[in-house]
């Protein structure tokens, strides 16, 4: 186990640790405890930055967890983990501080519940971008879903926390559960090893597989999911009844982002395929289109971001699918075209973490101070909250893709490559590849709006006091250093984005297009503000001239049709398919367990029946042997007649005296058999038996009313009789062919051991109490013990009666 | 003889499997029995009917019939008897408790 | 006592004759089982008898025997008779019997006998209740019994 | 109805004599002809059902205070201690051992194993004939 | 000519047991159907003394004894049952 | 020979036996049936252990060796059940101690629960198909009897059709029986494999192996045999429903497995594909029953059904890694369902029912009990890194291996649904705005309650994270029981 | 000798059996339930009687087997047949089972209305 096993793990631990913490420092606030973990992980992680530059060689350090399912620990550290193990201990410091200030320790709140949950994420977070085993990495995955889940109903008393807990968990971890078959077939595909990495390194081969279809399309599943790609983004909106600073963290930069980790990751892989490159790029444009235009009709603030975080998720899932198209060139013409996706992919990755991040925490100071988060109650908060406003303008800025700040950058990146995919000389794409720019341009147009809607009705405008509960003011400064941070990182992206250009983005790019560069070499990674007048220049101006007129003219439009759907219409689909899951159940179940014996015996006994003789004719095994049938006495068929007419008389007769007196009938003539058949034992237990039960039966008469009269329906009186009838033909279909078979075959009973060895060996003259006493003994010991029992629980059943709720 | 026996206890098999299904609960009981009555004459015709002695040593004989499947009966139905009589106590028992000897009535709500 | 011995040993003959096998052994054995079981029950013996009436009820015995035939010879006559000409009557028959022993003896006796059947005693058991499956004459019929039965078996008893 | 069993006790009280020597007689006779623990149990709860019924309750309880339940108890310990013994010589549990001996008077007799074994049966059967029967006699609820 | 008397023996008891099995069936009163029952016992003890003839063994003594006596008990029962639905009483009815 | 290998049979047996002399002393009864379990458990730890490490034990009872007398086989399969056996029945005992009103100590509780081990244990050991059925036999009068324990009207009600629909089986088992003995002339179970690969025509044995998977199915709730369960389940006391929810269905279960890997595997392409085709219906109509429930227990009792699908889909599939997941499956779900009826018991004995819709906000109130029962439910539905995930990772695996796709979606959606169930419960229970007072619950002590389920939690937990070992000795299982001439060698050849 | 013994235990068993069929049509046709007991009672008792002799016999002499069980039985049925006739009469009519129309007379319905018995003529 190495020592970044225990970066991973550390979390975990602390959480384990942390309620003691909790309950021995009441008075402190729980998150000081806590705070040095995700810097202290931050710094470590840092050391292993590329500061040199020249690319980053990959580290591995394993240990085998469970080595007989193929599942090791194996930590592996590359540029795109690396980037993604920065956002989430970088974030998650800025976070927790934040938090510190946020979440107040109040007396009823378990405030531990919420970091041993948040810590619980963070260690499961770095698990999944850490871990090289599918497996180990699912483990983490699943963790992310659960801890995530358990984070939005922190305030598990709200019923909208708990909707949004259970949408997201059932959604991502339906996902993660594809995945795991994907991964699974993977498995196979790849020859029986988990390892993404000696996965990349046959991936020519795989791709070969006809199964690695299936098994992208799961594996996507799960990274839709996670990552809110249409139409599973529906539960991020929801996922927004979190504390603010659990939206900053998981809603905007780390867990969605997993969904576009694992995309990058086996992009080596799945990239071979040109399926590949369409799913990525439709599903990725597809959401960020209507993440853009669902965000427009937001009123809350958190919904505009939560909306805006889908689609800005699909933006960089759709650079992802261009940037896959790198593999079907074998990386020629490097700098033009695909390399800018993936360049802009992992750019806007960082860009998004650090402008949504401190836009989340602004709109939580937001809802901090003023008690609401509703656009049409706010305004004009320009004034009273200057700092915030500054943060919040950098942060729309960013977001609307307005130099100079990081997000313009990006976005220029972005349609840089939309543009560049059009002219692909594949897929189909000088026929079909208009659209992408066309999308990313519309998709771009409402993300200025939203960004400058929030901008408008939040911060200008008029301040109108009655609308809130409080006393609204500038937050703490506590409050405000996690947001300021990222500003800064906003602005120092913009200006300098080179920084990052040999440190982290080059690395994570040779992650996702390993083929790259040759370890060693660097790549160029240059990203100016000023490229000239260009396609792209020229569509940012046109975004802002037609965004701006929407902007202006949308104010008039709210009374239209468009903005009363707030709730994303998808949604329905969620809410009545879960609905009708459980009415459908409901009425599944219901047909079964009717609670009517007979409906039971019913349909066990159409299954056994069918089963049984399609078991036996699939056979062919059904035989009858006529052999030594003849010269039966006719006593024995007078008995036997007898007998039958008493049998089939029970169905038919009423009076439960009757019934009795002809069952006592049976039981007699059976023994009369059983002496016909030579078993005089049988005989004697059989009587002695029999007389018993009739008179158990005569003293329960009393506790009995006569019995009730059968339904004369006739087709329930048919369907008993043609079930039994087919269950009594299975029962002598095979019994006739049972005894045919053993005609035919040459059968050395064991009994001819007892015939033997009764009296020599037992002592014994009567052989079946020999087999009873000590040839079987311990069969009898135990049919004594079941009557035992027996009277034993009768005298329980009639004595002890409970009226039910004494005990539990 | 085999096969009338393998028929007899068809037969029996048959009735019971259709007295399972009737309303009365005491009826059910008494396709218990019919069941068991069943299935005996079927392991005892199964595992053969040839003409032999009774499967006691004093009697001398060349042959024996098996003994084993007698022997099996026989625990057989003490258990089934130890069962029956259990369950003939709780027929009623439940019976008291509700009210009703018919099955259609004891279902129970729907939802439970 | 007397007739705890008796039993005793009549429990070792009935030992004796369930083992088929007539030696002392047997019957020192069935005598020791028939001693346990009368401790056994010991509270449950409570009518005292001696040698002499267990012999004459083996004599009675032999007497059922025989009025079995008879009786039965015309139970068939009138069963196998195409036409049932009978006059069945329910009949009571007093008697001068004093014990259960006695009471009990005389209705086998009637019972097994022609065309009657004891069916019930009076609460104080002085009468029995008969039916008789063809009565022309009623006082007959009672006197019949009186004569023969219950003669009989006071002779045996006292 | 004001009328006597007086027939029916006399008839009783003879013929559950004969049944009880008859059980007894099975039992013992069980490993060499019909018959056994089991048989004759349930030959003697026969026996002791008869003296129910034609009687009461209440008087044969007097007669024989028996606790069934611990009979069932008792029966089952000896049938599993019977068992246990053979683990003294080593051998597995339940086997049997048997011999002959020549007694006094008595000749060659054969002891076994399987009788006190049989033993536990046949009271376990008695008490559990007899408990369900009174118990459920005995519901007056 | 035993064998022979026995087996014609046989099936008069047979004929006999089937005459006391449709008299089950007519009833009309349970009374009825317990002498019919109570008669059938009686003929399973002729009938299995001939099954020890046929068969040529003892071993069926007990069985026949067996009969008989349950016969009886279950005749008693019945006919308790039948009289106050209560086959073991509780108060002493002597 | 080792009387080891009886000591599981014997010692319950006759525990129960004394107890019911001791009926009049309840104190007496509880202390030694503590002391009588403890003792269990560590005779079942030192058996597994022997087996282990020495290989497969047969006691010949009454000294006669097989075929003709009576054998006992221990082998890991089957002393892994009866350590499991023992792991549950210890903690449903203690929480008996805790839950259960005293009168029933009195009716003979402690007897009924140890003759229930006894059929429990024998039907694991015995190598014997007719000593199985009466091993069956002693278990379900046992079982019989604690689930109309109490005999309210709903308990007598439900337990009548658990009873019929049970002995029904018996009957069929014996049919089953009959067919074989007729057909091979031996019960002992290794003899009778013997025969069976021998026989030229397998017809007959064909119809008789598939009448036992009805049997056994309906022992084990397969579809659509399953009928009796969910009902009579919600009537017993907590601690028996635990005990049966955990064990009785495996026994079925495991003797399915015992049976289609000793004897029955000459045609698996058509008995192992029925089978693999009533795991799946089997797991979705259990899970929907679950999903269509809004009562604690009853959702559990439906999970059971769910479940028990799974573990069949393992000896479908029929490779050494479904097998292995099966057998991990059965170990992780004996223990996590017995704690979850647990948790019904002891939530019911906070809030008085187990109506989902009348409890809410019980994390704020009991949060121990809240996130006890979190882990045990999230483990229940596969989730990692706990011991469902693993058993279902191993199935869903093999399942790909093999190509058979529907099972493994169906598997996973099934996992959903059960994720689902089991977060409806957590939800309504443990979230939400508190509905006790603190003067409701304030005199029941939560830690008596909690501490018989902790273990089966920190079980769960370390059957999840040291999955290892588990697995390789699970497949040191399954590579046993797919190897039939092991077990035949070990009875035959002495 | 041995001849004459065989034909002795063949008219024995032939008279049983042909008794206890007599028996079995007697129950049959007796219009009520006391007729059928009379049928029962005395023919098939006797009928079995006579069987169970021949078959004791049968042992006795032929196969040199004395089996006291039959005798037994015998002796059983003796003892037993009557009171169960007793019983089943006793409650037939406490139950108001209907007698044959031809009945003539009933004393003891007289004595369960008045609670009098006849008394006895003799002095
Ligand atoms: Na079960
Ligand atoms: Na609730």
């Amino acid at each position: 186990m190495s020592l970044f096993h225990f970066v991973v793990l550390a979390p975990f631990l602390m959480a384990v640790i942390l309620p003691f913490f909790y309950y021995k420092f009441r008075s402190i606030h729980t998150g000081w405890f806590l705070l040095p973990l995700p810097l202290v992980l931050f710094l470590y992680i840092a050391t292993y930055i590329p500061f040199g530059g020249g690319g980053m060689e990959p580290v591995i350090y394993s240990v085998p967890w469970v080595p007989s399912l193929g599942i090791d620990f194996t930590v592996y550290i590359d540029g795109l983990s690396l980037l993604f193990g920065l956002l989430i201990t970088g974030i998650g410091t800025l976070v927790v501080l934040y938090s510190i200030y946020y979440i107040a320790n109040k007396q009823d709140e378990p405030l531990q519940n919420f970091y041993v949950y948040l810590l619980m994420f963070m260690g499961a977070m770095l698990g999944v971008v850490f871990s090289d085993n599918l497996i180990v990495l699912y483990v983490f995955w699943e963790l992310t879903s659960l801890s995530s889940s358990l984070l939005i109903a922190y305030w598990f008393h709200k019923e909208k926390s708990r909707y949004g807990a259970q949408k997201s968990m059932l959604i991502t971890v339906s996902g993660g559960f594809a995945m795991l078959a994907g991964f699974a077939m993977l498995y196979v595909i790849a020859g029986s090893t988990f390892s993404i990495q000696e996965m990349i390194s046959q991936a020519g081969t795989m791709v070969q597989d006809p199964l690695i279809l299936p098994a992208m399309l799961l594996v996507l599943a799960g990274a839709f999911t996670k990552s809110a790609q249409f139409p599973f983004h529906i539960w991020l909106p929801d996922a927004m009844e979190a504390p603010t600073p659990v939206s900053a963290y998981l809603h905007s930069a780390t867990m969605v982002k997993a969904g576009i980790y694992l995309v990058a990751r086996t992009t080596p892989i799945f990239g071979l395929t040109q399926q590949w490159f369409w799913i990525l790029v439709i599903f990725g444009l597809v959401t960020l289109t209507w993440g853009s235009i669902s965000a427009v009709r937001q009123t809350d603030l958190k919904g505009i971001l939560a909306f805006s975080t889908v689609s800005q998720l699909g933006l960089i899932m759709s650079l992802l699918g261009m940037a896959s198209a790198a593999l079907h060139f074998e990386y020629v013409d490097q700098d033009t075209m695909y390399v800018t996706a993936a360049m802009a992919a992992v750019f806007h990755l960082i860009n998004h973490a650090t402008f949504k991040g401190s836009l989340f925490m602004a709109v939580g100071i937001i809802d901090h101070e003023t008690g609401t988060r509703d656009v049409r109650l706010l305004g004009g908060l320009m004034t009273i909250m200057p700092v915030t406003f500054t943060i919040s303008l950098i942060g729309l800025a960013a977001m609307a893709g307005l130099p100079p700040f990081n997000g313009f950058l990006s976005k220029e990146l972005f349609f840089t490559a939309s543009l560049n995919a059009a002219s692909f000389d594949i897929f189909n794409l000088q026929t079909l590849g208009f659209i992408i720019p066309v999308f990313a341009w519309i998709a771009s147009v409402f993300t200025f709006v939203y960004s400058m809607m929030m901008f408008l009705r939040t911060f200008t405008g008029a301040f109108k006091p009655d609308n809130y509960e409080k006393h609204v003011h500038e937050a703490p400064w506590g409050l405000l250093i996690s947001p300021i941070v990222l500003g800064s990182l906003v602005i120092l992206f913009g200006l300098f984005p080179n920084m990052l250009a040999y440190t982290i983005i080059e690395p994570a790019m040779q992650s996702i297009l390993p083929g790259l560069t040759s370890v060693g070499d660097q790549f160029y990674v240059n990203i100016y503000h000023w490229h000239g007048i260009n396609a792209e220049l020229l569509m940012t101006i046109g975004v802002v001239l037609f965004g701006l007129a929407v902007a202006l003219t949308l104010p008039k439009l709210y009374g239209a049709g468009f903005f009363q759907r707030e709730r994303d219409p998808l949604n329905a689909v969620y809410d009545t398919g879960l609905d009708q899951l459980v009415v459908q159940s409901q009425n599944i179940t219901k047909a079964q367990m009717t609670g009517r014996l007979r409906d039971y015996m019913l349909y066990m006994g159409v299954f056994i029946a069918g089963l049984g003789l399609f078991t036996l004719f699939r056979y062919d095994a059904l035989a009858i042997s006529l052999e030594g049938q003849g010269g039966i006495p006719i006593y024995v068929w007078l008995v036997t007649g007898v007998l039958l007419a008493c049998t089939l008389a029970l169905p038919f007769v009423s009076g439960r005296m009757t019934n009795l007196i002809l069952l006592g009938a049976v039981g007699f003539l059976i023994a009369l058999l059983f002496v016909i058949l030579r078993a005089p034992d049988l005989a004697l237990t059989q009587l002695l038996v029999e007389t018993v039960m009739v008179v158990l039966i005569l003293l329960s008469f009393r506790h009995l009313p006569e019995m009730t009269k059968e339904s004369k329906r006739l087709l329930s009186t048919s369907a008993k009789a043609v079930v039994s009838i087919a269950v009594g033909t299975f029962v002598t279909l095979t019994a006739l062919s049972v005894h045919a078979y053993r005609s035919g075959a040459d059968i050395t009973p064991i009994s001819d051991y007892f015939v033997e060895n009764s009296k020599t060996l037992a002592g014994g003259y009567n052989m079946v109490n020999v087999i009873l006493v000590d040839f079987r003994g311990l069969d009898t010991l135990l049919e004594v013990l079941v009557l035992g029992v027996a009277a034993l629980g009768i005298v329980t059943m009639i004595k002890l009666r409970m009226r039910g709720g004494e005990d539990v | 003889m085999e096969i009338l026996m393998i028929l007899t206890g068809g037969i029996i098999i048959t009735v019971a499997v259709y007295l399972l299904m009737t309303r009365s609960i005491l009826r059910v009981v008494f396709g218990i029995i019919m069941l068991s009555h069943g299935v005996h004459l079927l392991i005892l015709t199964l595992a053969g009917l040839e003409e032999g002695a009774p499967p006691l040593l004093t009697e001398n004989a060349d042959a024996y019939t098996d003994p084993l499947p007698q022997a099996l009966i026989l625990t057989a139905i003490v258990i089934s008897f130890g069962v029956t009589a259990f369950l003939l106590v709780l027929a009623y028992q439940t019976n008291k408790a509700h009210d009703s000897d018919d099955l259609e009535e004891l279902r129970g709500n729907a939802d439970e | 006592m007397q007739f705890q011995i008796l039993i005793n040993i009549v429990i070792a003959f009935i030992w004796m004759f369930l083992q088929n096998d007539f030696s002392g052994v047997t019957f020192i054995i069935g005598y020791i089982v028939g001693l346990l079981m009368l401790f056994f029950l010991r509270r449950f013996l409570r009518f005292d008898f001696y040698f002499r009436r267990v012999w004459a009820f083996i004599k009675l015995m032999a007497l059922f025997a025989y009025k079995l035939v008879e009786a039965n010879w015309d139970v068939i006559k009138i069963i196998l008779r195409p036409k049932l000409d009978i006059e069945p009557g329910i009949i009571a028959v007093p008697t001068k019997l004093k014990s259960d022993w006695e009471r009990t003896l005389l209705a086998n006796l009637i019972s097994l006998t022609p065309g009657t059947l004891t069916m019930n005693f009076s609460e104080d058991g002085s009468t029995l209740f008969i039916h008789a499956i063809h009565v022309p004459d009623k006082e007959k019929a009672i006197k019949e019994i009186h004569d023969t039965f219950e003669k009989a078996i006071r002779e045996v008893t006292e | 109805m004001k009328t006597n069993f007086v027939m029916l006790h006399t008839v009783t009280r003879i013929v559950s004599f004969i049944i009880l020597s008859f059980s007894v007689y099975l039992f013992f006779a069980g490993h060499n002809a019909p018959g056994g623990g089991f048989i004759g149990g349930l030959m003697m709860a026969g026996a002791l059902v008869l003296l129910y019924v034609s009687f009461d309750m209440d008087r044969i309880k007097k007669v024989l205070p028996i606790d069934y339940t611990q009979m069932i108890g008792l029966g089952l310990i000896i049938a599993i201690l019977t068992g246990l013994n053979s683990l003294v010589f080593g051998d597995p549990f339940l086997t049997q051992y048997f011999d002959y001996f020549q007694w006094p008077f008595m000749g060659e007799v054969e002891l076994t194993t399987a009788l006190p074994f049989d033993l536990g049966i046949f009271l376990v059967v008695v008490g559990v004939a007899l408990l369900s029967i009174l118990t459920i006699a005995e519901d007056v609820s | 000519m035993v064998m022979i008397a026995a087996y014609t023996t046989l099936v008069l008891l047979a004929l006999a047991i089937l005459a006391c099995v449709i008299r089950l069936f007519l009833g009309p009163s349970a009374a009825d159907r317990v002498v019919a029952l109570d008669t059938i016992g009686i003929n399973l003890i002729g009938f299995i003394g001939l099954m020890m003839l046929i068969q040529e063994t003892i071993l069926y003594a007990e069985a026949l004894l067996i009969i008989a006596i349950l016969a009886f008990i279950s005749t008693v029962s019945f006919a308790k049952f039948l009289e106050g639905g209560n086959v073991i009483g509780n108060r002493n009815t002597d | 020979m080792s009387n080891l290998l009886l000591l599981p049979v014997l010692v319950p047996f006759l525990a129960g036996a004394v107890l019911i002399l001791l009926r009049n002393h309840p104190l007496i009864q509880r202390v030694s049936s503590a002391v009588i379990m403890t003792v269990m458990l560590l005779i079942s730890i030192q058996l597994l252990y022997t087996i282990t490490t020495g290989g497969i034990l047969t006691v010949e009872l009454g000294n006669w060796s097989p075929p003709f007398g009576i054998v006992l086989v221990g082998d890991m399969f089957a002393s892994m059940m009866v350590l499991l056996t023992s792991i549950v029945g210890l903690a449903c005992l203690f929480f008996s101690f805790q839950t259960m009103a005293r009168i029933r100590e009195k009716f003979f509780f402690y007897p009924f629960y140890f003759f229930l081990l006894t059929g429990v244990n024998g039907s694991f050991l015995t190598g014997d198909l007719f000593n199985l059925f009466v091993f069956f036999e002693v278990m379900l009068i046992s079982s019989f009897i604690l689930i109309v324990f109490g005999g309210t009207p709903y308990q007598l009600r439900e337990s009548y059709k658990y009873v019929v629909i049970n002995v029904f089986a018996s009957g069929l088992f014996l049919v089953a029986i009959a067919f074989i003995y007729g057909a091979t002339g031996t019960l002992n179970m290794a003899h009778i494999a013997v025969q069976v690969a021998e026989m030229e025509q397998q017809g007959v044995i064909n119809v008789a192996a598939i009448l036992l998977l009805i049997v056994f199915g309906m022992k084990g709730a397969l579809f659509p045999l399953y009928f009796w369960l969910p009902k009579s389940y919600y009537g017993p006391p907590a601690a028996i429903a635990a005990l049966f929810g955990g064990l009785l269905t495996k026994v079925g279960i495991y003797a399915i497995i015992r049976t289609f890997t000793l004897i029955f595997v000459h045609d698996t392409a058509f008995t192992h594909n029925i089978i693999l085709a009533l795991a799946g219906l089997t797991m979705f109509f259990g899970v929907l029953g679950a999903v269509s429930q809004f009562d604690f227990k009853r959702i559990l009792s439906y999970h059971i059904i769910s479940q028990v699908g799974y573990m069949v889909m393992g000896l479908g599939l029929f490779t050494p890694l479904a097998l292995a997941g099966a057998i991990y499956y059965i170990a992780h779900h004996i223990i996590v369902k017995s704690a979850l009826f647990l948790f019904a018991g002891a939530t019911q004995k906070i809030t008085g029912t187990t109506d989902l819709k009348k409890m809410s906000g019980l994390l704020k109130t009991h949060p121990a009990l809240a996130w006890l029962f979190f882990i045990s439910a999230i483990s229940l539905a596969g989730i990692p890194p706990l011991s469902g995930f693993f058993s279902k990772f191993a199935l869903i695996l093999s399942g790909v291996e093999e190509g058979r796709y529907i099972i493994v979606a169906v598997s996973l959606l099934v996992g959903l649904l059960t994720l689902f169930s089991m977060m409806k419960i957590f939800i309504y229970v443990f979230w939400g705005g508190p509905s006790l007072k603190r003067s409701d619950y304030a005199h029941i002590k939560l830690l008596p309650l909690l501490a018989p389920i902790i273990p089966l939690v920190a079980l769960t937990i370390t059957l999840g994270l040291f999955a290892e070992p588990i697995f390789v000795f699970s497949e040191g299982v399954a590579a046993e029981i797919l190897d039939p001439s092991i077990y035949i060698d070990a009875v035959l050849e002495e | 000798m041995s001849l004459v013994i065989e034909i002795l235990i063949s008219i024995f068993l032939l008279i049983g059996g042909l008794l206890s069929l007599v028996g079995g049509v007697g129950i049959l046709r007796f219009p009520d339930v006391y007729g059928r007991l009379h049928a029962a009672t005395k023919s098939a008792t006797l009928g079995v009687i006579g069987i169970l002799t021949g078959v004791f016999l049968f042992f006795l002499i032929l196969e040199h087997i004395f089996i006291g069980k039959i005798l037994l039985g015998i002796i059983f049925v003796f003892l037993t047949a009557p009171v169960g006739a007793f019983m089943i009469s006793r409650t037939a009519y406490i139950q108001g089972t209907k007698m044959w129309e031809r009945t003539k007379q009933d004393d003891l319905k007289k004595y369960i209305e008045t609670g009098e018995t006849p008394k006895d003529k003799r002095s």
